[in-house]
């Protein structure tokens, strides 16, 4: 297995649309990531932030622009490339009537996991679940399931992380825990794109947010005050008297395109 | 968008009655029809094969005349439906 | 794609023309001896019957390329194509059964192996339209895989049907056929032949209207 | 190559795994197809004795009805938390994914067929040791053939609506060659003269067939699953 981390250390999505029949799920969506970096990725229900990290992932073909990871499209990159990406995806990709260790097991061996006996210990302590590595996954609750497949998309050292709502289900300590172990991916030069909700636990843990609305890519801009406020500023901002609403006509979003990063 | 369907339903109404009428009028027509009288062998088949051989081509005709008209009914609709569009993209946002 | 837009109306007259002839040379021509005057039905259902295949081999290639190059066109043609083989196929299996009616005196025969391969191939690509219409959004690259399996199909569906149905030999109609009664079918062929191309003409046009429909929706919506 | 199957085997392994734990799979297809057969002995039976030379026929209607139920299982299976996904995104050939499933399916097919080949033989009188090998030769082909097809349309319908109804509708006619060769294969078998000679022509034609589904599916399985 050659998958090293030096293999690509940006993502760099370029004008990427992607249309589901007449609906756009993402239009000219332009973003950047970098190694040792956690961009954190926010907006409404239904704004296209799983559609995004679908794209990033390569399991979702762009209908107009490319995405890059390093200085090269996942076309040229081939099989390989996939080995280089974790997903934790909405759905959880755990099979309920395996063991906690028999999933972790499985996919070491998919994706050519190295040391995998200790990799898979490791992936289960940081999980806190090394006394129930012998349960089927579907006993597990919700906040366990979620703990478990966020090891099983990091167990082979992805280059790329791409989380879609990591936090779902935690409690407040497994969130925290969480948050530790993004920030030792970070720190040890991973690429870590990150959609949630959760404003409070994100707040202080991503260094780059970016928000979508109705597909449409909007910066939050840096600053001092917190992450919520900065959201709800760029959301008005935009357009001041429906937020939420997919206003494609209004005034600011032709603007708001450009000020992207 | 109800006008356009009752539309549509007064050229499904409009097709079933001509459909209707040129085949009653062609059931009428056939046992004149001179061109199985004037030969004789065939009267002494046990089944008679003009029905056989008029529904087959009356079938083919049909079946192509009705995609025809469905094709230029699509094919009408959706060049509307373009100008319509187009000239929306065109008109300034309101 | 414009050779193709010029090429309809005169696909169409030569299809008008031929089509109101036909008839007069399909009466004139010679009464079979056995089959009588039930066997004119041939005139209308072999061309139709090869209109159908055609299509099927044309839907294959176009969604082979389709699913390599992924290019808009090649799925319209594929889509045209899958739609005139059911329209010309259910030409056939309406008239087939007729004809086997007089001639065999049942509706259906299962020995007839073209008979049996015609309503294979028609409900696959049936089944095929069933796909694009009520598989969702993307069911347009599950569609072209269906058929290439169809298309790459035909001839082992032939040979099995021609294996299964043991009774009668086959026998190459067309080939020993009398001249009196050649030159109708071609006639008739050829009509058809022409009426095809300018229904896949158009219906690709269809396709490529409605493409362009969404496009402009898509482009509203911006 | 060696790195296909060895993804492709932990594939089925996982599969059979799986299924291990549950049994869902084997418990309803086998009690699907008894169903079944129960059906076909009131409409086949008459008089206390089965209609002659229907058995081969009722044989691999079964096959075909339990092999439909249990490919929509299978990938239903797959679905639940969008495993199937997680396959495809692992740095595995596409390929692989299609054989570790097919080989699941085929086993478990297999089993299922172990249990139903001897009810048929003793519910419709059908001589099933008069040419054992030649047999399960038929029946190794056959299924071998329709899983091929089957396994493919089910993976990509998995992303599919009404995907229940469209996985028949669109398998059956592009197997009608399999169950033709199986149908005529087996009968030749159990005919009260046993034309064996029909049996292996039929066998041959099977595994022709055989490759060229595998061929295709193997070929368009990569670029259909993507989305």
């Amino acid at each position: 297995m050659t998958a090293s981390r030096a293999g690509f250390d940006a993502l760099h999505v370029q004008d990427v649309s992607r249309l589901y029949g007449r609906r756009r799920a993402l239009s000219h969506v332009t973003l950047s990531c970098r190694a040792g970096e956690i961009v954190g990725l926010f907006g409404p229900n239904g704004a296209g932030k799983s559609t995004l990290l679908g794209v990033c992932a390569t399991m979702i073909r762009a209908t107009a622009g490319r995405v890059l990871y390093g200085d090269r499209e996942a076309r040229e990159l081939g099989d390989a490339l996939r080995g280089r990406i974790g997903v934790l995806g909405h759905d959880l990709f755990l099979y309920g009537d395996l063991t906690a260790r028999e999933n972790l097991e499985f996919f070491g061996r998919l994706y050519d996991v190295p040391n995998r006996r200790s990799r898979i210990a490791a992936a289960l302590e940081h999980a806190r679940l090394t006394d129930r590595a012998g349960d089927p996954v579907n006993r597990f609750s919700r906040g366990l399931r979620q703990r478990l497949a966020l090891e099983r998309a990091l167990l082979h050292d992805p280059a790329l992380v791409l989380l879609d709502e990591p936090f779902t289900g935690l409690d407040d300590e497994s969130a925290a825990q969480l948050a530790v172990r993004l920030r030792a991916l970070r720190d040890a030069g991973a690429i870590v794109l990150m959609a949630t909700h959760d404003f409070d636990t994100a707040d202080g843990l991503v260094d780059r947010a970016a928000c979508l609305l109705a597909g449409r890519m909007r910066a939050i801009p840096a600053g001092s005050d917190r992450l919520r406020e900065r959201y709800r500023r760029a959301l008005t901002e935009a357009s001041p008297t429906a937020p939420a609403a997919s206003s494609a006509f209004a005034p600011g979003a032709a603007s708001a395109r450009h000020a992207d990063d | 968008m109800t006008a356009a369907r009752r539309h549509t339903r007064g050229w499904w109404i409009a097709w079933a009655l001509t459909l209707v009428l040129s085949g009653a009028a062609a059931a009428a027509q056939a046992p004149q029809d001179d061109f199985l009288l004037a030969k004789p062998g065939d009267i002494q088949e046990s089944l008679p094969a003009t029905p056989f051989v008029f529904v087959a081509y009356a079938f083919a005709w049909a079946a192509v005349a009705f995609y025809v008209f469905w094709m230029w009914r699509r094919l009408a609709r959706v060049e509307k439906e373009l100008a319509e569009v187009r000239g929306r993209l065109q008109s300034p946002p309101r | 794609m414009r050779v193709a837009t010029r090429l309809v109306p005169v696909l169409l007259v030569v299809a008008v023309v031929m089509l109101a002839r036909a008839p007069f040379l399909i009466d004139a021509a010679p009464y079979e001896s056995t089959m009588g005057l039930v066997q004119k039905i041939f005139y209308f259902h072999v061309p139709s019957a090869l209109v159908a295949m055609t299509s099927a081999i044309v839907c294959g290639i176009a969604s082979t390329v389709f699913l390599i190059r992924r290019r808009r066109l090649a799925d319209h043609v594929a889509l045209a194509a899958a739609e005139l083989v059911v329209v010309f196929g259910l030409i056939v299996l309406v008239t087939g059964p007729l004809w086997a009616r007089k001639a065999w005196g049942a509706w259906w025969v299962w020995q007839d192996a073209r008979l049996t391969i015609t309503l294979v191939m028609w409900m696959l690509f049936a089944g095929y339209l069933l796909l694009r219409r009520f598989g969702g959004a993307g069911s347009e690259v599950l569609a072209a895989a269906v058929a290439i399996f169809g298309t790459a199909l035909v001839p082992f569906v032939y040979w099995s049907v021609n294996i299964w149905r043991t009774q009668h030999p086959t026998t190459d109609v067309v080939a020993t056929l009398p001249p009196e009664m050649r030159w109708p079918l071609r006639w008739s062929m050829l009509a058809i032949f022409a009426l095809s191309g300018a229904l896949l003409i158009l219906r690709t046009q269809l396709e490529r209207g409605r493409a362009e429909l969404e496009d402009a929706y898509a482009a509203v919506e911006e | 190559m060696t790195e296909i199957i060895r993804a492709a085997w932990l594939i089925a392994v996982k599969d059979l795994r799986v299924e291990a734990r549950s049994r869902e799979l084997i418990y309803t297809t086998v009690f699907f197809a008894l169903s079944c057969l129960l059906v076909f002995a009131f409409a086949f039976v008459r008089g206390g004795r089965p209609i002659p030379d229907t058995a081969g026929g009722i044989l691999w209607v079964v096959i075909v009805f339990a092999g439909t139920l249990a490919l929509g299982r299978t990938f239903e299976r797959e679905r639940q938390t969008d495993t199937l996904r997680a396959l495809l995104l692992a740095p595995v050939e596409r390929p692989a994914v299609y054989l570790g499933k097919l080989a699941a399916v085929l086993l478990l097919l297999a089993a299922v067929e172990a249990l139903v080949v001897p009810v048929v033989g003793v519910l419709f009188q059908a001589p099933i040791a008069r040419a054992p090998w030649l047999l399960m030769g038929l029946l190794a082909a056959g299924t071998l053939g329709f899983a091929a097809v089957g396994t493919l349309f089910a993976a990509m319908l998995v992303r599919a609506q009404s995907r229940d109804v469209l996985l028949p509708v669109l398998l059956y006619p592009v197997t009608v060659p399999v169950i033709i060769g199986g149908v005529l294969g087996t009968r030749a078998i159990f005919a009260p003269e046993p034309d064996f000679d029909t049996a292996r022509l039929m066998l041959t034609m099977l595994v022709f067939f055989d490759g060229v589904f595998i061929t295709i599916a193997l070929w368009v399985f990569g670029p259909v699953m993507s989305e």
